[in-house]
């Protein structure tokens, strides 16, 4: 249904696609794989009208194409669910559902009811139990997710691609899409997907396309694959994917939290957490899990300072009592925070790797206490680049124009260079390739070898149990559950993940 | 407003097209100070040279039972709606220095003749530059009515001696910096200027200003127009040539005084009463300098 | 299927909006209690009738900062516009070679001064998405530009007497109303259906929100750029027919510093200068508060140059209340 | 990976850089071709001179616009500053009641003028980050206090007759060189230093360009915007020494309007309104390009109608040439 033939694309200073043959049938499901930064993302963006600039040639149902914008892709039939989040936070479900293809009265004005009633519909046939006249900014980030699939459904398509459309939602979400993928696979549409979680490629699709390095390197049927022979296509050699001997040792007290409250910033006296009180030792790895919503995130910030008006309890580190009322206070501490968002929260994208690296320890650099030593932070930097590996032209190269698992690296980077006794982790491997996430495990590993604390938040089972020394569990702003990994079962940990409210509705 | 019975004191409203100017603070605050000599409440209004405003200011002040209005236009046509809502409302209005161009609307105009006095500061020009020799002309602001009755007083007597050559004519919005820094510029151009008039007193500073800085405070000849009190000074000190006096003291005081006569029963006043711009020069500067 | 109960939300927002009323409220009510000439019925037309111009700049404005841009141009827009239309009444358009002259009705020096205020608008539209010019620079040269030609249209002189006619237009009244704020009255009204109840108006939002969100949505962001850019020129145009009817006399002067009136008003009325959020009506309560202001503070006899301190600490005052009472949803 | 060497990269950029001086170069050629005086080295010490104000006043201003803010009350402090330095040194500070004077030296008043200028910032940095005032809504506020606070102090009259010592400091030269250029540059050479050579520098840039990545990265958002404003006051402060002193008088209405003209210097200079992007040493070439305009109008006598055409029209083309010529990169 659509191929494309000797596609290249060129960024300054990258050559993100090079050559690249494909083609994508009606009536499949074609998971395409690839590293970070293998050119995935742009060769959907250049299907999908966003780059009309590139070189070679894009067949439709037989014929050549070249979309000037979005728009007229979709108008051909092409809808595309973004790796980004391309919502509009102020304005409502409804109102983003149909942004661009408004239904109108006779009049020409917004027909608001239809919208409502069709937007109601999408949300129900994605089972997403939320007011469609809710703003978007409200939402979290796996709803946000379900209201961009709804926004690509309503098209109607021919072509339906989604790029890494499970990276945020939640296990009973990615259920519910499976089975609308399945829908649109028997009315023979093409479904292009894109995800780094193997296990579900080898459930939903029928073909593979495999890029490395801008370049298509194979493509045929998923029957008689193994997650073994893809990985080495896309990576070009074998990944040993860490499994990971817990040790038993007993670890010495580093952080220990009683009573932590958090209030929640709206409803005055209910709170987000409620009476949190865990450990963590040094050189411990403390796996946290939890559904989307379940407050690990607050958990985390409100260590990290974020809180400090709203939040109770009582914190130590190495048996001080602390209270960290900002990040700087925490940072002194010795913690460091991985956030989830790290476009948003992690980098500052418009800045190079370099000054991104050591804005945390900028202290450390100056001379006199005054001037910076540019020799000495492009040498961190430098460092830093070869000990984590980080795929970059140069240290000077902008943040923004690396791909997610680079991007990922630059921030533990800039957290390794103040040489934190713990590290909260959360969701660091969201979204990023199977050989950048193995890096990010033996580097986790490593530095709690070297006796860091590590707090990593997950919304990955199989992560987690591979990881953690103990596992946390949350649910509902309270921690349900605290077990050593070795010998915790994946039904012990989802059992005290789900909230006591939904629990029927889950299990179905 | 008859309302206000006996106790309350008549008030008089003063609106003033700009208090961004020292020249138009000392007409508003004579006004009302006079105003309030004579018993009255006394309030200034600053139009910020908005005519829009100007029609707020009047609206406002209808509205809240002024009883009479010292006005100082902000323009000689834009401000006739004013004038005449005002006569509609019953209440009387008194120019001061800047008229309106209508007969029939403001009870009194006391004016300051723009345009005679800069004819008489062109004809002092013509005199002392022996009829020749190259100027400049730094304007006000464009679009100001009297930035045109100086230029064209000044230009109706200095036009008719060729061998008096405008080199430059440019605007400074009558501010003292920027007439400053556009003379530097043309000094640049124009080394060898042998004159400027500027358009008022504050320029004529600024402009003065810039040729000290340059090494030719005493070889150009600076003109300017108000009777500042630094240009006065100035002037007294051989540094610039001449000035228009204008009298914003008497005209405020006269406006207040006539809406005294007026409360009092006068209904009849001279529709002008010009006010004449002397013209002050290092002859007759002693008679202005206390 | 169960829903968050949507009435909580629509009621809380429905406070939120009532809440960053109060700021006025006080205001009104102090003034009121200082002056009693404060509350009378023609103190509140005069109050509506002077803020008209304002509304009407300031509706085009919220409109551009919405889609996250601004537009310092408006005040010699305004002043252009103004003298445009008042020429062709007064003097029509000559044509001494052959000896013609056309001479223009009430409404066809209007429609000329719209036109002429859409089109600069819609320049400013142009050189912004075309060039991709940051649309401070871009209207700030407009704002010199457009100064710079009713300089040369009017030679530094106001055009005056423009007839019965036209003066209807500023100083009329019309079933009990002043035609001013009918005027403004009726462009706040289509300008909230336009924002609530149009693709345009959702558009506007959406580009504000996240311009490359609606580009991948399909939108034409330029084409709406253009379009609202040219509504704010035309908006502003309105205003110049407004003043110079008022003044029965077009202004060279006219309109300069109104950008920073007309923002203030867009800005105090909650409207978000990174575009997306905001609504005409908070534009249309920010453009009041700074009217009532400046009434009041003349009603209550303050001095010129303690105005401005008053109407600073003010303002600032209110904008604090809004936040403080926002805050505590 | 394949990877495009890094020197490419860096040496673009570094292309880039010097392409955005071409607008300025194609300016100043063709003022030099239409004026044999433009290029002497009198009209570059007078440039110069001209624009020392707008730069002390516009490298304040980058730091604000690179944090992502904004500062309208420059032209009202830088008023109220040259005018406090005046008065104090004119008359001092006089106890009547007790029959005693505090007299200022140059020193003494300068110092007290600049510390105004601090506070006036630091104020609305106050405001910003205590009360989460957009910047906008803050400095505009800021303005009208500033300006009316300036005509209380003044009463509206400028103060005139400072004396020998304090003109040297607008009016004065050293080692061949204008002083107020020497101040301008000395303030352009500390921030550059500052912004690329500090930890506050970084911090600016990281605040702009994402506010919670810097906070989680550690750095006191508030403390970081306060420190810019006062930054910025105390920048306003010298260009209104300057003023002050060049023309031996404090003028009341100092300044107004050079809000505009210090962001256009700004943003024509390729900072980012958005924040996080931008140089000082851009500003700067900004300023010049705006003061070579100005002089260069002057120098070829362009008529002041036709003045403000022109120069918005080039304003606008030198920001096209600048953009076309970085996306070519
Ligand atoms: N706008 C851009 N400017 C410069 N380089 C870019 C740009 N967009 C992408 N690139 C580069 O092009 C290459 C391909 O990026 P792309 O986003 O397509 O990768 P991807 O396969 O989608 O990776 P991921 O799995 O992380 O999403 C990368 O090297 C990236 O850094
Ligand atoms: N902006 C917000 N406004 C109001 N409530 C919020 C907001 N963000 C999160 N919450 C609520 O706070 C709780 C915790 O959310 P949080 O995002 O921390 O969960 P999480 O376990 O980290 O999930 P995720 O994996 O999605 O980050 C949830 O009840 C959620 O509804
Ligand atoms: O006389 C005044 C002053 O000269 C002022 O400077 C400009 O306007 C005139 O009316
Ligand atoms: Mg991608
Ligand atoms: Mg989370």
């Amino acid at each position: 249904m659509l191929v494309a033939e000797h596609i290249t694309k060129r960024f300054a200073g990258v050559t993100a696609l090079d050559g690249v043959n494909l083609s994508f049938p009606g009536g499949q499901v074609t998971a395409v794989l690839g590293e970070n930064g293998a050119g995935k993302s742009t060769l959907m963006k250049i299907l999908s009208g966003v780059y009309a600039d590139y070189e070679g040639q894009v067949r439709y149902k037989g014929e050549v194409v070249r979309f000037q914008t979005p728009r007229e892709a979709q108008d051909a039939g092409i809808a595309i669910i973004h790796q980004e989040l391309n919502l509009i936070p102020y304005l409502s479900v409804q109102e983003n559902i149909f942004l661009g293809r408004e239904m109108l009265t006779r009049w020409g004005l917004l027909d608001k009811k239809a919208m409502r009633a069709k937007s109601q519909e999408l949300l129900r046939r994605l089972q997403l139990p939320i007011d469609p006249d809710v703003k978007v900014a409200s939402l979290k980030v796996g709803q946000q997710q379900v209201v961009e699939m709804a926004k690509a459904l309503l098209l109607d398509a021919e072509v339906i691609i989604m790029d890494e459309p499970t990276s945020a939602i939640s296990d009973s979400e990615v259920e519910v899409l499976f089975r609308i993928i399945e829908d649109l696979r028997r009315d023979g549409k093409a479904v292009v997907y894109i995800s780094h979680k193997l296990d579900e490629l080898f459930r939903i699709a029928d073909r593979y396309v495999v890029l490395r390095d801008g370049r298509s390197i194979d493509a045929g049927e998923m029957q008689g694959m193994t997650p073994d022979a893809l990985i080495r296509k896309m990576v070009g050699r074998d990944v040993h994917v860490i499994q990971r001997e817990t040790p038993a040792t007993t670890h010495q007290t580093l952080l220990k939290v009683e009573k932590l409250c958090l209030k929640h910033p709206v409803r005055r006296n209910d709170d987000q957490l409620k009476e949190i009180c865990f450990t963590v030792g040094k050189g411990e790895i403390v796996g946290l899990f939890g559904l989307m919503g379940a407050g690990r995130t607050e958990l985390l910030e409100t260590l990290f300072g974020l809180y400090p008006k709203r939040s109770r309890g009582m914190i130590h580190m190495e048996g001080e009592a602390m209270t960290f009322r900002s990040p700087q206070d925490a940072i002194r501490a010795g913690l460091a925070l991985v956030p989830e968002d790290r476009k948003q929260d992690g980098l500052v994208l418009g800045l190079d790797v370099k000054t991104n690296i050591s804005l945390t320890n900028l202290d450390q650099l100056e001379r006199m206490g005054v001037v910076l030593d540019g020799g000495s932070e492009t040498a961190m930097a430098k460092k830093y680049i070869g000990h984590l590996g980080i795929k970059t032209p140069s240290e000077t190269q902008l943040a923004r124009n690396l791909s997610g698992g680079n991007q990922q690296k630059i921030v533990l980077a800039k957290w390794m260079a103040t040489q934190p006794k713990l590290l909260l982790l959360d969701e660091p491997t969201r979204g990023i390739d199977i050989h950048a996430k193995n890096e990010i495990y033996k580097l986790i590993v490593q530095l709690a070898r070297e006796g860091m604390g590590i707090l990593v938040v997950s919304s990955e089972l199989p992560e987690i149990l591979a990881l953690s020394d103990r596992i946390l569990v949350m649910s509902e702003g309270c921690l349900t559950a605290n077990l050593p990994a070795k010998g915790a079962s994946e039904d012990q940990i989802l059992k005290a993940a789900i909230p006591a409210s939904t629990e029927v509705a889950v299990e179905k | 407003g008859e309302k206000g019975g006996e106790a309350q004191p008549k008030k008089v409203a003063v609106i003033i097209s700009t208090l961004n100017n020292p020249w138009f603070v000392v007409l508003g605050e004579t006004a009302a100070a006079e105003a309030e000599a004579l018993g009255y409440e006394a309030k200034i209004f600053d139009s910020q040279n908005n005519t829009a405003l100007e029609t707020d200011h009047f609206e406002n002040a209808i509205v809240s039972g002024f009883d009479a209005i010292l006005f100082n236009p902000t323009d000689a046509d834009g401000s006739i709606v004013n004038v005449r809502k005002a006569k509609e409302a019953g209440i009387p209005v008194f120019c001061m220095d800047r008229e309106v161009n209508t007969p029939d609307a403001a009870a009194s105009q006391i004016l300051s003749d723009n345009y005679s006095g800069c004819v008489a500061i062109g004809k002092y020009f013509v005199e002392t530059m022996n009829k020749r020799g190259r100027y400049v002309e730094i304007l006000g602001l464009v679009g100001d009515n009297n930035t045109w009755n100086r230029s064209k007083g000044f230009h109706s007597v200095v036009d008719h001696y060729p061998d008096l050559e405008m080199v430059a004519q440019q605007s400074a919005d009558f501010d003292r910096n920027k007439a400053m820094e556009v003379l530097e510029s043309i000094l640049q151009a124009h080394p060898d200027i042998d004159a400027v008039f500027c358009g008022n007193d504050a320029m004529a500073m600024g402009a003065y200003q810039a040729l000290l800085a340059s090494g030719r405070g005493d070889k150009v000849k600076v003109f300017g127009f108000d009777g500042a009190d630094d240009v006065i000074h100035s002037i007294a000190e051989g540094k610039v040539m001449a000035t228009g006096m204008q009298y914003p003291k008497e005209m405020a005081k006269t406006a207040a005084q006539y809406a005294h006569q007026y409360f009092e029963g006068k209904k009849e006043f001279p529709q002008k009463v010009p006010v004449a711009v002397e013209l002050v020069t290092q002859d007759n500067v002693n008679e202005y300098t206390n | 299927m169960e829903l968050t109960a949507p009435t909580t939300t629509n009621y809380r927002t429905y406070l939120v909006k009532l809440q960053s009323l109060i700021a006025l409220f006080v205001l009104c009510l102090l003034i009121g209690l200082l002056s009693d000439r404060f509350f009378t019925i023609d103190n509140g037309w005069n109050v509506l009738r002077q803020i008209s111009v304002n509304v009407c700049i300031s509706v085009g404005m919220t409109l551009v900062v919405l889609t996250g841009g601004i537009d310092l141009s408006v005040g010699s827009i305004l002043a252009l516009c103004g003298a445009v239309t008042a020429g062709l009444l007064k003097n029509g358009i000559p044509f001494p070679s052959n000896d013609l002259y056309i001479g223009f009705t009430v409404l066809g020096g209007c429609l000329a001064g719209l036109l002429t205020g859409s089109l600069l608008g819609w320049f400013n539209g142009w050189t912004i998405t075309k060039f991709k010019i940051p649309p401070f620079v871009a209207t700030l040269a407009m704002l010199t530009i457009a100064r710079g030609l009713t300089m040369l249209w009017t030679e530094g002189f106001p055009i005056t007497g423009l007839g019965e006619n036209f003066a209807f237009l500023g100083t009329g009244w019309f079933l009990g109303m002043p035609v001013p704020v009918w005027i403004s009255g009726i462009i706040v009204l289509l300008a909230v259906g336009v924002t609530t109840k149009t693709r345009l108006g959702r558009y506007i939002y959406a580009i504000g929100g996240s311009e490359s969100a609606a580009r991948l949505s399909g939108v034409n962001i330029n084409r709406i750029k253009i379009i609202v850019y040219s509504i704010a020129g035309a908006l502003a145009a309105v205003g110049g027919l407004l003043v110079t009817s008022r003044l029965d006399s077009a202004q060279p002067n006219a309109g300069i510093s109104y950008e920073l009136d007309s923002i203030a008003a867009v800005v105090i009325g909650g409207t978000s200068l990174s575009g997306g959020r905001g609504s005409i009506l908070g534009t249309v309560q920010g453009a009041i508060i700074i009217g009532v202001l400046n009434n009041g503070l003349v009603l209550l006899n303050v001095s010129p140059f303690w105005q401005q301190v008053v109407k600073g600490a003010v303002i600032l005052l209110a904008v604090i209340i809004d936040k403080a009472n926002s805050k505590s949803e």
